[in-house]
């Protein structure tokens, strides 16, 4: 099955839900609204001709005035895959956590929230993962600014940036 | 009197002269203090030979550089460190049962060297019932190692702790259930006598002379006790790769130093009971090699089953725990069982 | 019952066939290199100390640009109208003084990227790896070579050339104001 | 990790006489010998018996993914090397097939031939590190050792081609950093004779050892099912019986003129999906990896494979989800361009990561030892996981 005719299935099921399909690009992919995503995700994994088994990748991005997260699925069965991608505002992101559909999500959705700062509704263990539990600020954000300390310790050492080579 | 005072009495004669108690205590000094340097003298050697085989067995060379020869020096400097290393004591440890667990293993191990027979004459303390003496004695280590595993505070050691008493305690019975094989077949328990029952060749030898049992204690006996000494496949207590290091995570210095004097010290200890009960002790495979002193005889047979427990632990991975009890209670307690009722009925026909 | 023997019996034959395979290379000659006394001839192509021939430098910063990490630091100044710094050995002609061509070995992550983007082939990787210090300056490797009595000398040139420059632009700017005024 | 959202407790201790009994919390790692590196496990024990696992990782990260937006395309290369640090070869290949098909490059035969070969060079050696340090896991010492001094070979083809031992950076776009040396074929070839009989030497020592096998055998049991719903990938997805190889399925790179087999595991020992499965899946793979790279020197064509690496990589606008199967699995790089020198974002699907969440699943009713067992089977790598 190709992106056109996981897109028309979707579309049948849940009419409101894409906000865009492009399968002009290299993969083709599916915008969704986050309102209906968690029900679109479980429709996907769920039904027989879909059978989206395989949550590959879960990535968080940051695309200046949104963020987002892009899920990229595969069906073992049918050996066919689909893009999906949420948007959500800067401010309060807040996504449906996919995590009970597929266990991947679990680490993915944390790692998410960690350098994005992506909110995960119903995820149930949102915390940091990779970063300190304390470490402040969402460093993938494109607006993060490295701070100069972190608890007393200075992040960047003084000696370092005035190595840098100014020419570049 | 005691054929090892007389040996004594015979070479320094001055010691006559003095009270009977004084020169007793004399001897028995002198007697402890040889143990404990040949302890540490075999201690030194083994790490070394242990280094050496497990890197030729690896296509490795090991150490080469300290001393000259083949790094004989080695484990002479290790010693050096340890002995200068400081001495950690964990802040909330059981300071005095922390201290003293070392030397409770040691001295469990090195006590069992009071009755091996080295030659005709030396054997430091001929009792009559030395076979059961060691089978009690070599039981204790098990508790210095609960009460440093305890002491320690550590989660781990605590864990190795644990497993040795359970591991030491199982083992104990195929241990004893063997060497009673053997007893059987001799019907002695003097150590020094059951080498003597064991005179003439190759063929007289325990091990041969009722070939296929006492093979069959030997080969309980021998998997059982490299189970006592905690080697490999079953040194759970210090499983380095799941417990870290097992009950002597948190030791250093010497008294670390003094963990590892008993594990060497252990192994010569079940090697030498191996060759004492199974292979003649200290005689000579054939008459015609009589010329070559018993000490050396009983020393190369020691040496060689050690050899066999480092090969062992170079080739083999380690049991789990529940493995471990399944091969002691399942597998050598009722193997060793029937063999018991075997020679018993053997015996009685 | 007939598990428990099978079992008996494989665990004995595997643990033999394993004893064998170990018993085997005892005997085995050992793979091990005495390394300080016996050493190993690194491939021509072994990526270890990185290595200017400063003679050869133009001064693009062509490896300063390709370097991940920034462990290549250079500085350079203008040559004189009348200066001649000669050529390099590939016949590119030296237009700038490298006064300071520094790498941090420390910093350097061995990736070679900066080797292939020089123009004169100045730049490359020895197999040399034993520089091991006990002080990590020791690591900031120099090359340039010039003194520091030079390289002052060579600044303050710049500076006054700079200055002159801009007063000339100036004189110039003002003349240029000045000159439509005197023609009205 | 909350204990309601974890499957039920294997094993349920009765106490007898309402004694009262404790759960033991436990912190393995980070600095544990057998955690692969910095990984840390909150454990919480009923005695030897494993009641919850929380793994905590982040130990060892370093940033991968903020430095790929900082430094031009090229220079990520170096970085990628550092991700997987046992299998670089196939990090690069990963990301520069990537950029590749982004800016719809192609690549010369040599450079393709040459890229299977030290791809499949470096996955054998990646599956010798893990059966080394499995065996270490488990307790045998020697088998390390033997598969380390046949890894160096490995290495010494390796910097033979590229003048490194750990971290290549050789894959590039367009092609690949060096050509090889006339002989390096004959010498990789060379290599495939005589690595052959070692896997029958892995094999008698540690692969078929009673002792070996009832570690690992019905121990840390992955069903397909759980498998694929946690995102594994790579040899922990194919002992669980489902043949998912990227090599096969996806093929890039020139992986689907060549013969071979997926190896799963079908639970020779015990179940399929157990510890010793997964172990086999490593054992057949390098099997597999060696008929790949006779095929690849027969078939590679004389060259040169530099000709078409561009100096100045530009990468129109886009977005491409690249997987390639490295030696733990699938290795996705989501990588974003606006069209500029550097990324706009480079999102690392790293295998282990997923592979190794699934350990707070298996791990309640196991044993501390078959913890360390679980853990070596799943293979996994510190530097990607943390990335």
């Amino acid at each position: 099955m190709n992106a056109r005719e996981i897109h028309d299935q979707i579309k049948e099921k849940f009419p409101e839900a894409i906000l865009e399909f492009n399968d002009t690009v290299q993969q083709p992919y599916l915008k969704i609204a986050p309102q209906p995503f968690y029900n679109v995700c479980q429709f996907l994994r769920d039904d027989a001709d879909l059978d989206f088994d395989y949550l590959m990748c879960l990535s968080g991005v940051d695309y200046g005035d949104l963020l987002g997260t892009v899920y990229h699925f595969y069906s073992m069965k049918h050996t066919h895959k689909i893009i999906l991608k949420v948007e959500v505002p800067r401010e309060n992101p807040a996504i449906p956590s996919i995590c009970d559909l597929w266990r991947t999500a679990d680490w993915h959705e944390r790692e998410v929230y960690d350098l994005f700062g992506i909110v995960f509704l119903n995820h149930p263990d949102l915390r940091r993962l990779l970063l300190p539990e304390d470490w402040e600020g969402y460093p993938l954000r494109k607006d993060y600014v490295t701070p100069e300390f972190f608890k007393g310790i200075p992040v960047l050492h003084s000696e370092m940036k005035s190595e840098t080579n100014e020419q570049k | 009197m005691e054929p090892i005072i007389k040996v004594f009495f015979n070479f320094i004669p001055a010691l006559a002269d003095l009270p009977n108690w004084l020169a007793v205590t004399l001897i028995g000094v002198v007697l402890a203090v040889g143990t404990f340097l040949y302890i540490a003298v075999f201690t030194l050697f083994g790490v070394w030979l242990e280094r050496k085989i497990s890197a030729h067995m690896q296509d490795r060379l090991g150490p080469m550089e300290v001393g000259g020869w083949h790094g004989w020096a080695q484990t002479i400097a290790d010693t050096i460190k340890l002995l200068i290393k400081e001495d950690i004591v964990p802040e909330k440890s059981d300071r005095f049962l922390y201290k003293f667990a070392p030397y409770v293993v040691f001295t469990a191990v090195m006590a069992a060297f009071a009755v091996i027979p080295w030659s005709k004459k030396f054997i430091p303390a001929n009792l009559n019932v030395g076979l059961l003496y060691i089978i009690s004695i070599s039981s204790l280590g098990v508790i210095g190692i609960l009460m440093g595993g305890w002491a320690s505070n550590n989660k781990w050691s605590l864990y190795g702790a644990m497993r040795s008493a359970a591991q030491m305690v199982s083992y104990e019975i195929p241990v004893s259930l063997s060497l009673i094989s053997v007893i059987l077949i001799t019907g002695t328990l003097d150590m020094q006598e059951i080498v003597y029952r064991q005179s003439g060749t190759l063929f007289s030898w325990n091990i041969f002379h009722y070939f296929p049992f006492a093979f069959l204690a030997f080969i309980i006996y021998f998997i059982a006790s490299l189970a006592e000494a905690n080697r490999t496949p079953f040194d759970l207590p210090e499983a380095e790769s799941e417990l870290v290091a097992g009950f002597h995570t948190e030791y250093s210095g010497m008294r670390w130093a003094f963990f590892m004097l008993s594990e060497y010290a252990n192994m010569f200890v079940v090697s030498a009971i191996s060759a004492v009960v199974f292979f003649g002790g200290w005689q000579a495979p054939f008459g015609f090699l009589n010329f070559i002193p018993g000490p050396i005889w009983f020393l190369g047979k020691a040496l060689i089953l050690v050899f066999v427990q480092m090969w062992i632990r170079w080739t083999l991975p380690r049991l789990r725990v529940d493995q471990l009890m399944y091969t002691a209670w399942k597998v050598l307690t009722p193997f060793s069982f029937a063999l018991v009722l075997f020679i018993a009925f053997w015996k009685v026909l | 019952m007939k598990d428990y023997f099978r079992n008996i019996y494989q665990a004995i034959v595997t643990i033999l066939i394993g004893m064998g395979v170990t018993f085997r290379h005892l005997f085995v000659h050992a793979v091990t290199i005495q390394y300080p006394h016996v050493k190993r001839e690194l491939p021509a192509r072994s990526r270890q100390k990185l290595f200017v021939n400063i003679d050869d430098c133009i001064g693009c910063f062509q490896c300063a640009r390709a370097c991940p990490v920034d462990c290549i630091m250079i500085e350079t100044v203008k040559a004189g109208k009348d200066e001649d710094l000669g050529e390099t050995s590939n016949g590119q002609k030296k237009r700038l003084h490298v006064v300071k061509f520094d790498i941090d070995m420390a910093k350097c992550c061995y990736c070679a990227d900066c080797v292939f983007p020089c123009p004169t082939e100045c730049i490359y990787m020895t197999p040399d790896y034993e520089f091991a210090t006990y002080d990590r300056n020791s690591l900031l490797l120099h090359f340039a070579k010039y003194s520091p009595e030079q390289v002052k000398a060579l600044h303050e040139r710049q500076e006054k050339e700079a200055l002159a420059k801009a007063q000339a632009a100036k004189i110039k700017a003002a003349a240029g104001t000045k000159k439509p005024e005197s023609e009205t | 990790m909350n204990k309601s959202n974890l499957p039920p407790s294997r094993f349920e201790l009765e106490v007898p006489n309402k004694l009262k009994t404790e759960e033991m919390t436990l912190s393995m790692g980070p600095q544990h010998p057998s955690t692969h590196g910095v990984l840390q496990i909150i454990l919480k024990t009923d005695g030897e018996i494993i009641d919850s696992a929380d793994p905590r990782i982040g130990y060892l990260h370093r940033c991968f993914e903020k430095h790929a937006e900082n430094v031009t395309w090229h220079q990520v290369i170096p970085y990628t090397d550092r991700l997987d640090y046992i299998a670089s070869m196939n990090n690069n290949l990963g990301y520069v097939i990537g950029l590749e098909r982004m800016m719809k490059l192609e690549v010369n035969e040599r450079a393709e031939h040459l890229r299977v070969i030290v791809a499949e060079l470096n996955r054998i050696a990646s599956h010798l590190i893990a059966l080394g340090t499995y065996g270490l896991d488990i307790g045998a010492f020697t088998p390390f050792l033997y598969t380390f001094r046949d890894r160096e070979r490995i290495l010494d083809l390796f910097e033979e081609i590229c003048g490194a031992r750990l971290l290549y950076n050789y894959i590039w776009v367009g092609g690949v950093a060096y050509d090889a040396l006339p002989g390096w074929r004959d010498k990789v070839l060379q290599f495939c004779d005589y690595f052959l009989p070692k896997i029958k030497e892995y094999n008698d020592l540690l692969t078929f050892n009673k002792i070996f096998i009832d570690r690992t055998a019905n121990v840390g049991v992955i069903p397909a099912e759980l498998a694929i719903n946690y995102g594994m990938s790579g040899p922990g997805l194919r002992g669980s019986g489902v043949p998912y190889d990227l090599r096969k399925i996806d093929p890039y790179s020139i992986y689907d003129r060549f013969e071979f087999d997926i190896c799963t595991g079908r639970g020779e020992m015990g179940t399929v999906g157990d510890c010793w499965d997964r172990y086999w899946v490593r054992v057949a793979e390098m099997y597999e990896s060696v008929k790949i790279i006779r095929q690849a020197c027969e078939a590679m064509p004389d060259g040169d494979a530099k000709e078409t690496v561009p100096r100045n990589i530009k990468v129109p606008a886009g977005e491409y989800y690249m997987h390639t199967e490295s030696p733990r699995g699938e290795l996705g790089y989501y990588i974003i361009s606006d069209g500029g020198k550097t990324a706009n974002r480079i999102k690392v699907r790293s295998p282990a990561y997923s592979n190794l969440s699934i350990l707070s699943s298996i791990a309640p009713g196991v044993m501390i030892a078959d913890l360390v067992a679980i853990i070596g089977s799943l293979d996994i790598v510190l530097g990607e996981i943390d990335r």
